[in-house]
């Protein structure tokens, strides 16, 4: 049987996006874990479930390219290169944490990464995501601007007026909704006027995409014709992935609002074992594959924990630093 | 009376209100269906039904603008915004509509209406999420400023604002949902808008606080009690419109003034107080007037720093002592 | 010959829409020269050649229903039914102006005639808007909310919200875009992504029209559809009404940003003497009535000139006032 | 040297700016075809083309929001609310971006980026087009806030302010624009954010302004020499960082100080220098430090009451003749 994974992807790249959904399950479930024992605090929202948007968008995107966030965005900081050990740091509050421990949860950055941040009001990304794909057009650099966001965010002001600006502009966005049908406790039916978020953008003259945000090379496929279509028209473009959050809003949310059956029916659907059969069914990993990796991602995870735990509290004086240059 | 949580006694006061009046309805993200995000409006959707108690989609100047308009066409509601922090989507509702349709108008609408929003500091949000932006609106001519510290001021407070015909921003300190205190029970607990409460008399020195600065600043007068030091604790209760004559009456008496506010110093709560006690007092203070507030810094994320950054017992603690060393 | 103006409206009605565009043309002329005078102050907005929007369009509204309105609104209010002395007291900020001087041009207001506002921040009638077709579906009255604006305001953050909101919570607003192309110096072409005003409903599955705002009879028509509509089906609709404004975008605006030639060309269209040709062609009207209703209209705006001048200031207590019930 | 007005010194500033440095690029309403509401971008477009000056949507978060990602994206923005009545639209950008974005990530980017905002009373624009919000973002930490009072200032904060790395608020006054001064020509012509300058010496009170009140603080001090009153002007120029310093030294020397300013009082920039002055300086002043300022009153349309609710010339006066005769 011919491979149809193959016939998208090199194995090198198969092997890549498993990998890194396997890893940020593993380390989001440490996370939960660490906050039960006080060692995370604050507010922490869980991406477990969502793995394959994460790993197949960014796949799709250009190591130059810029990437913003909300606050659920540990995996999407992690698949872009993020060290995870920094990463954990940063959640526990540490010195060495990737935002020296200033940022928490919801606020990941790392311009080398061209990683430009997690960003914790609901739709304060998009006039960002415009403002740096208009830096990056203005500058004539190869680069487009990948904004995450979810399906409550396009409620806000600012969703229609990002979209309007990035047209007016014709400027490189690529605009990626993670609609998992839920804002907190708030269904997309009962928040938005057309629930079908790709279709919101016909009022802007904006091509767009929905996707099953399940299944990772679909994603990956999606988000590259999107991406390319930005590259070469220097226009926004919108891809749509449903997709859906195996755990509550944060930890504090047990979730109660979506009927178990709902939930059950989506866990059946979770990224990464389908992924994997298919990559044991196409012959490019076997059972033994699968657990070295589950065991290389754990040792990872374990690594981060114990780096953060030992890692330093930032000094008292550091309130007063990077405010200002 | 009956001990109850000062999120019992917003809930108390939401279900009293909506009863008594059918005018007033809710509004806010995840009010209805999901209780709340700090499940202030628990049992609301069911007792009140979904035309009174409704979910609405993210957009915060909505929330307020349409708040604005119904209160307009003959409404009471009470709009919720999830936390400070996110009113600052809705200024322009908040400040320049809300609070200035009256008076633009000439007078020819009022607008019943309550903006309850959460805040304040101390549970590790990070910047976006720790604010405290109660200067703002107490900068704002034409807006009523509320902000409980106890349960039965929660109760009362909320009621009365409810009932108010002028438009209320009402502040809800995160941090103390889970406090506990007695309630009165009756439907007509009402505390009035506009009137500080002195929870602790006392003759050295006056701790001007509110919200949850004012449970710290009776904490550290119980400790400088063990000092011999005599502190009057004024719980303001309302920013707006302001009972100054009771924070000066007081002052004036113990001749000594720390003012405790969360918010940033600069332009702060606490520059307007100090600056009242300091034109109306300037002849009998013993001291100059002593302001502990937020650290004019964001918030960093890391517990270890974060609590630096806050108005801690010892603070206030140790800032009386130093004004109790003063003497000019 | 039928007259098919007669198949729409009789003539009394006829008569009274012509009757209202003259006197606001009227009015406004008289607005600038009040201005060029420095009886008005501030900003001062007019709407000569906007007239049959506000004509028409209020004439297809209830005598219950809500109206909103931007910062140009004096022929809003006026074809609603505020006294025209009233108004131009407040224009001239006197005692016995329609908001005691309070409000001035961009802030007239009168709850009795249901003219609920004009609003100086762009966008900012959106949301109350919403707020007030709620209170009204709320108490199970029979009115609709009559929200104008302009072409510049949709690409406010508001717009978006509003509409999505109305849609969802299934209230009676009927958006009316009043097109004039342009935001100020700012031709629609240059802010919004698609300038065809009334296609940017169709990501929130609200129905729209586009209608000759030139056109009395057109707009009456338009919003009469739309009007019942929106009552029908307690639901929100959109009237784009191309129209334009003769004059720069305030008194302080000599509008040079626009082509002599499309200025002529639209003033050859003005919706006044159109419809006056049509009155009379339709034998509705003769060349003396309307010299009478042009006296008339004079006489009135110079009744309401002097009013103004001999009306009191406001006392100086008046700024503590009207502030908190 | 040149006598020119305000709105042409911060003219002259942009272009000289944009000249020097590619990477600064301008945005707002009507700022290029158009050349500004109030005329300040006077050729921009012509000189520069329409990619580095452009006209926006009338979406001012966005306006906000996107300097924000461009000077993360390493240009200079200068971005231009057309009044700062229309900042309440952006706060969300403002402060909860804005001012946190270097923080929050632990210093790994700069904002450089100038807001530009006309302001302040006087022109009969109502309630909804007459703030002035100066406070609002004195009060947020993160930000440099600039509010220049002549025009060689304007020119030289102006420049300054494109130059740092840091964001900058940058309040420009209305009724400023028509008003002349002589300006440096000089391409390097900088005023140093942060220093306050003291346009006048005097030995008997100091009189503490900002922007337009700087002017009227300065025509009362002329009236007052008059009387024989000696009035020393401190023109802070910079809100923030705020030159404690320079005024403070002042009032120490004269033991007497008013403050200007012409945002609301209650919480206002006067809140913060008195209450600065009061505690660094209670042990040498003669009397209390007095806060002239706006009314806090939503502003009427009617000229015969809006110049109630503004400070004039006769307020300053007056004030610092009922200072004068105080004594403590
Ligand atoms: C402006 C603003 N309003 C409200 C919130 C509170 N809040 C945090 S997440 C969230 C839901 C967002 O839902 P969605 O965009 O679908 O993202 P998801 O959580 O599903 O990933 C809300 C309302 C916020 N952070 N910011
Ligand atoms: C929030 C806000 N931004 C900017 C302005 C300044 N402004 C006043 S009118 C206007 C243009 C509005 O254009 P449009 O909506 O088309 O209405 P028109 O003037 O054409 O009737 C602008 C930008 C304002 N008043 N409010
Ligand atoms: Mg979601
Ligand atoms: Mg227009």
């Amino acid at each position: 049987m011919e491979s149809r994974l193959r016939a998208i992807l090199p194995d090198h790249d198969l092997l890549k996006l498993h990998r890194q959904m396997v890893l940020c399950r593993e380390f989001e479930e440490s996370c939960a874990e660490q906050y039960t024992k006080g060692n995370i605090t604050g507010f922490l929202h869980l991406y477990s479930g969502q793995e394959a948007v994460a790993a197949g968008a960014t796949h799709a995107l250009h190591r130059d390219d810029y990437v913003v966030s909300a606050y659920r965005e540990h995996a999407q900081a992690i698949v872009r290169g993020a060290d995870p050990k920094r990463v954990m740091a940063e959640l526990f509050g540490k010195a060495t944490g990737i935002c020296k421990g200033k940022g928490g949860s919801m606020h990941l950055f790392d311009p080398e990464l061209g990683f430009m941040g997690g960003y914790a009001i609901v739709g304060g990304q998009f006039p960002i995501a415009v403002g740096l794909a208009f830096a990056s057009k203005y500058r004539k650099e190869d680069r487009i601007t990948a904004c995450f966001f979810g399906d409550g965010a396009t409620n806000q002001g600012n969703f229609h007026e990002g979209l309007n600006w990035a047209r007016l502009w014709e400027l490189p966005v690529l605009f990626i909704c993670e609609n998992n049908f839920y804002g907190i406790g708030t269904d997309v039916q009962r928040s938005s006027a057309l629930p079908s978020i790709h279709k919101r953008t016909c009022g802007y003259d904006i091509p767009s995409a929905r996707v099953d945000g399940m299944d990772v090379m679909a994603v990956f496929e999606a988000v590259k014709w999107g991406a390319e279509w930005v590259r070469q028209h220097f226009r926004p473009y919108l891809v749509e992935a449903i997709t859906y959050r195996f755990r509550g809003h944060s930890m504090a949310d047990p979730g109660k609002y979506r009927p178990a059956a709902e939930v059950e029916l989506w866990k059946a659907r979770d990224p990464i074992p389908s992924f994997e059969r298919r990559l044991i069914d196409e012959g490019i990993m076997t059972r033994e594959d699968l657990d070295a990796v589950a065991a290389k991602a754990r040792e990872t995870v374990v690594e981060a924990v114990k780096f953060a735990e030992e890692s330093p509290w930032p000094e008292d004086e550091e309130v007063y630093h990077d405010i200002f240059i | 009376m009956a001990e109850m949580t000062y999120r019992d006694a917003l809930n108390a006061a939401l279900k009293e209100e909506m009863r008594r009046d059918p005018s007033i309805v809710l509004w806010g993200e995840d009010v209805a269906l999901y209780e709340g995000s700090f499940k202030v409006t628990r049992g609301l959707l069911a007792e009140f039904g979904d035309e009174r108690v409704k979910d609405t989609p993210i957009s915060e100047n909505t929330i307020i603008g349409a708040a604005v308009g119904a209160a307009m066409g003959g409404l009471r509601p009470v709009a919720e915004l999830m936390t400070v922090n996110f009113a600052l989507l809705a200024m322009d509702q908040l400040i320049n509509h809300m609070a200035k349709i009256r008076s633009m108008f000439g007078g020819q609408v009022n607008l019943p209406m309550v903006v309850r929003m959460p805040g304040g500091g101390g549970s590790q949000l990070g910047a976006q999420h720790s604010q405290s932006l109660e200067s703002y609106f107490m900068h704002c001519p034409g807006i009523y400023v509320v902000a409980p510290a106890t349960p039965a001021d929660a109760k009362g407070l909320l009621k009365a604002s409810i009932r108010n015909d002028n438009p209320v921003v009402f502040l809800e300190h995160e941090l103390l949902y889970n406090s506990k205190g007695e309630v009165p029970s009756d439907g007509e607990h009402l505390v009035p808008l506009g009137k500080a409460a002195v929870p602790r008399q006392g003759t050295d020195v006056t701790i001007i606080a509110y919200s949850r600065m004012s449970v710290l600043s009776l904490q550290a007068a119980q400790m400088l009690e063990k000092d011999g030091i005599s502190c009057e604790v004024v719980d303001l209760r309302s920013l707006a419109p302001l009972d100054t004559e009771t924070f000066l009456e007081s002052a004036r008496k113990t001749s000594r003034a720390v003012v405790v506010s969360e918010c940033w110093k600069t332009c702060g709560v606490g520059s307007e107080i100090a600056s009242l006690v300091f034109e109306n007092c300037f002849d009998i203070l013993s001291a100059p007037v002593k302001r502990i507030s937020g650290l004019d810094v964001p918030m960093p994320y890391s517990r270890k720093i974060e609590k630096l950054c806050i108005p801690q017992v010892e603070d206030i603690v140790a800032a009386v002592r130093d004004l109790m060393r003063q003497e000019y």
